[in-house]
């Protein structure tokens, strides 16, 4: 992990707000593996305070990509960026996907934003492992697809796609499959992620999810990110150390 | 241009400079020498370590207010065996200065800590934290209760013969009056301020945003009340002040040394900008240099009320 | 969509609304009657009044700080007689109930204050100003000292039959203590916060930024504090509370009312947009709408602690 | 007086670093007078919490203007503004220069970016009444003549005109002045102005001073702003509302 002022070299708009900014950063490009993170100081004043952590979502020769949608103070000053202008950036920071792992299709699950971190990964597993992405919205303005492959979606008012969660989504999927080794890799909702960690364990699916939580450091010293840990009652992990990206059956969520 | 001789005296503790790095804020300097040279800063101040490990509050933890946080970490620590046998050796390592910080939630517990960190020459300094505003006992309770800190500062002193600093509650109507029971008990200096108490809800669910309910503020927005009780303490009471509260740079240093601090802490600026002591020290050093400053210790108290 | 009943009750005062103006922060309403219909407000809260006019402190009188501003007025004012002749027929005009805040550096002041105004049938109520940290005598002398605030309390409630709020100092250990005093000597309410002192110092010249040394500090950096401060006054004391401390908007407003608040005054923002009064009155009249709030007042300390 | 988000049509960059802008307001356009001044909000963020009082420095049609150069938060972040941005803008504020009395000849007197309100109260003198323009500064860097006539400078450093202070250089033409009725506009740092009134009042010349000081609410709310009336031992006056433009008698500097 590192500091660095990285310049923005490109920005692009997507669809329903969706930002995606194109920096430039050699060192983090060759550094950073999908669902490891960068936290940013958006501001040199006082407010906001925190950093604010966004997920690598992809790289390309020295650029790494952040994808962001406006929620408050960080992200629309965020917003207002640019390209051209520096961003503070503190990274690479925590643990991303396990992907040396013995499995022949990635089941991808995004919620939401959620799916920022998966163009990364998508990219790494292409042609090597069978990809299903399960994409998932409260409606068709929350369905992301860049950068993914073998797109399923889901939207709760049925704008598109499933009519219903993406996890529900999931379990009617997965009653057809068949015996190739999966692995999921999950990103969204705290609430998305409880139902599937049941559902991967009933099914004895190896399950990595990523989680999300308010961070102040990023790299483990204000103690701010605990996550339970599942094999000792009383052990927190952090978040921004031991994760984001945890085996389900390693916390409680 | 002349060179600054940066030691302080905080009581029998000489620090090679004024600038520390505040108990919560480092955890045990492992991740924070990542950024910065440890051997350049003027002493490391550990998290509380307490005699048995404590797993801390449950999430919630931290949040952002405007120009500060609200933190309710709850003393997670790894309990003084662990941190004798796993963190000091670390820091050794580093060639910095430990100043161990104490929590507890009896007078006894706080003694029997001292005791076991006694003979561990690595530990420089004991910082007794009296005014944690996170955890059910001790905390407050003692903090902000004139006669427990002196009776705590008499017992600690009577088992150690490392220098004592007391970490001081903000949350207190006068806290000249703790820094003169601490001094009377025999403290070689006084920590201010830990955090002060605030809270948050949530409009929607109506539910405190800290799972601990109330939380300590730190950060910039203190600022101002930490530089007047550091003002407040020099004036009444003649005991080494180490001046803690929102120091964002080296402006800020400068700022708190002369309303009265012998040296200073930064905390809640590590997560911002985990190179912060550094850039404080430079700038601490420049402005020496440019005002023709040979001892940084003359800044301490150097008000001028005319 | 139902209409919303925004009446407040503060002991004996019935406001038809809880959004108040806080004292020292619109003058005497003057001005603010600009930007502002009054007739829309809840009450406005007078600068504090003394006996005879002040003139208050040297310049500098205020300061920026990180999210929040450091301020000696001095209680400047234009002393009761001139008050009584020249501003309460202006407010009366207006149609807007007004509170007196009255400071003083005796008991016996703080009476003859009170009587002076008893039979002015403008001053809908009292507030008592026991918490300014910017003067020599009274202020925080009394603010910080209970028996004292429970005996000002005592004399003022023996010769008045208006409502009495007594508006508390932060600047305590346990402002809950306080606020008991002040009931058990038949105030109506208390207000919390006045300011918390603070200062800064010019790194150049090494002089305080303020005249006066220390200042109170105020604004949205100090919102977490005064929360916490309601919040345990209404968990500790039956009293009605009037939430006042870095409100900015109808979201900080709700949120001080799920702390604990019958009523909120708005303060410093009144500096940087003197429409927020409406505003925030708009907001929160919306947000009753929106979740099927009847009564306002059902809002005060509906905190959800599971 | 009136908020209002008033856009910016058009940004001119002075030597110097000082920016104009030219900011569309009809309604401020046609009220404003010399010496009156705005207090615009410049973040929507607690920093920088209070807004900052910037002096209407010229009005053409719709428009007015305003000078400034960077001092620190906040007109670090103004100077980041593009035309069509909008700005929230409180005014206009205080009382303004006097221009109905009866004189013959304006000496118009600015320190630094002092001068900021002059093109306009020059704007509104010429062809009415004689003007002379004394600008001083450290250096000729702070040496600024944007709209102003008639000009002579000093530089503290010699770099550009007499040599010394503005007021000495004041005094020394002072000296060669015939019979014409004068009136003295003042605006620039308090030292300056404290000699500026001691040589006016000796001289027996009319002269008004803009004054400054740190504002909170810019319209008499705060009390944050007090300056010594010279009439009344036990009075302020306000820099905001009484001023900030008095006559030198009228305050004690
Ligand atoms: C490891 C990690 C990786 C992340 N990666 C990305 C990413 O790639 N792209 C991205 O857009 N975001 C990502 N986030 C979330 C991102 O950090 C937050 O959206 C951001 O901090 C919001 O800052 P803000 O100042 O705009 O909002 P704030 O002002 O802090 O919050 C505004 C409102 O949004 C809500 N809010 C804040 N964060 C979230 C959230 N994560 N989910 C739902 N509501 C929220 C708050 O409760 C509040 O109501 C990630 C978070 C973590 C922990
Ligand atoms: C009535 C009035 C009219 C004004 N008109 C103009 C104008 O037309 N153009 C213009 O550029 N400025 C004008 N000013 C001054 C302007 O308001 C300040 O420069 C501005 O508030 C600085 O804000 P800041 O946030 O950039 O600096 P801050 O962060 O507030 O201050 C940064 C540093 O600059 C110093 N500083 C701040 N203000 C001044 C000042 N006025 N003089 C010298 N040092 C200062 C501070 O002490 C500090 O050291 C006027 C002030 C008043 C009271
Ligand atoms: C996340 C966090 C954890 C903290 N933990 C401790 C602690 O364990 N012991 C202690 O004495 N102070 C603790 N503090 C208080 C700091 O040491 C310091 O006194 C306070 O934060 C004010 O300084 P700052 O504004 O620079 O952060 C903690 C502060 C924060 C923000
Ligand atoms: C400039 C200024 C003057 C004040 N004067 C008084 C006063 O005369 N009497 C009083 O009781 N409180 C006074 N206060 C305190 C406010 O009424 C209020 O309690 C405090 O500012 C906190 O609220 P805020 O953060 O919304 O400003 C003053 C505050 C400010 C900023
Ligand atoms: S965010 Fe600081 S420890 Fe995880
Ligand atoms: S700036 Fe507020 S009264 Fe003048």
């Amino acid at each position: 992990m590192n500091i660095a002022e990285n310049q923005i070299d490109e920005i692009i708009e997507l669809e329903y707000n969706i930002h995606l900014f194109k920096v430039i950063s050699p060192e983090i490009a060759r550094k950073i593996n999908p669902g490891e993170f960068l936290n940013i100081r958006i501001s040199e004043l006082a407010i906001p305070l925190f950093r604010r952590p966004f997920s690598v979502c992809d790289v390309e020769d020295d650029c790494y990509y952040l994808m962001f949608s406006t929620m408050g103070t960080g992200t629309k000053l965020l917003a207002s960026k640019k390209p051209g202008d520096f961003i503070d950036v503190l990274g690479p920071l925590g643990n991303g996907f396990n992907i040396v792992d013995d499995f022949d299709r990635a089941i991808i699950i995004g919620g939401g934003l959620g799916v920022a971190p998966f163009p990364y990964l998508t990219r790494q597993l292409k042609g090597k492992k069978e990809i299903i992405s399960f994409i998932g919205g409260r409606t068709k303005n929350d369905v992301i697809t860049y950068g993914l492959e073998n797109i399923s979606v889901a939207t709760e008012d049925g704008s598109l796609g499933f009519k219903g969660n993406v996890i529900e989504l999931l379990e009617k999927e997965l009653d057809k499959t068949d015996n190739i080794k999966s692995k999921i890799f999950a990103c969204g909702p705290t609430s998305m992620l409880k139902a599937l960690k049941i559902l991967a364990e009933q099914n004895n699916i190896d399950c990595e999810i990523s989680t999300e939580c308010t961070m102040a450091c990023g790299f483990g010293i204000c103690q701010g990110c605990p996550i339970q840990s599942s094999a000792d009652e009383d052990k927190y992990l952090l978040v921004c150390k031991d994760g984001p990206v945890f085996n389900s059956k390693e916390i409680i969520l | 241009m002349s060179k600054v001789n940066l030691n302080v005296k905080i009581g029998n503790l000489t620090l090679r400079n004024p600038i520390m790095l505040a108990s919560g804020t480092v955890g045990y300097g492992n991740e924070i020498s990542e950024f910065i040279d440890l051997k350049k800063i003027g002493a490391i101040v550990t998290k509380s370590i307490s005699l048995k490990p404590r797993k801390g509050n449950k999430p919630q933890r931290i949040m952002e207010t405007a120009a500060g946080m609200l933190n309710a970490i709850g003393l997670a620590n790894v309990g003084i065996e662990k941190f004798i046998k796993e963190k000091i050796p670390f820091l050794k390592k580093h060639d910095v200065p430990i100043i161990c910080n104490i929590a507890a939630s009896t007078i006894e517990e706080y003694v029997e800590c001292v005791s076991m960190l006694e003979h561990e020459d690595g530990i420089h300094a004991f910082e007794i934290n009296v005014s944690c505003p996170n955890v059910k006992e001790g905390g407050l309770q003692f903090g902000n209760d004139i006669k427990m800190v002196g009776k705590i500062t008499e017992k600690v002193r009577a088992n150690t013969t490392k220098p004592i600093i007391i970490k001081l509650s903000p949350n207190v109507s006068y806290i000249s009056d703790f820094a003169q029971a601490a001094k009377k008990e025999g403290a070689d200096a006084v920590s201010a301020i830990n955090t002060l108490v605030g809270t948050a809800f949530n409009i929607k669910t109506r539910k405190p945003k800290l799972y601990n309910i109330t939380g300590g503020l730190s950060g910039p927005a203190i600022k101002p009340i930490a530089l007047a009780k550091v003002f407040e303490i020099h004036r009444k009471v003649d005991i080494p002040i180490i001046g803690i509260g929102g120091i964002m740079n080296w402006q800020d240093a400068v700022e708190f040394m002369i309303a009265g601090s012998s040296a200073v802490q930064l905390g809640t600026v590590n997560f911002i900008d985990p190179t912060a002591a550094e850039k404080v020290l430079k700038g601490l050093t420049d402005y020496c240099n440019e005002n023709n400053i040979e001892q940084v210790s003359s800044i301490t108290g150097s008000y001028q009320l005319d």
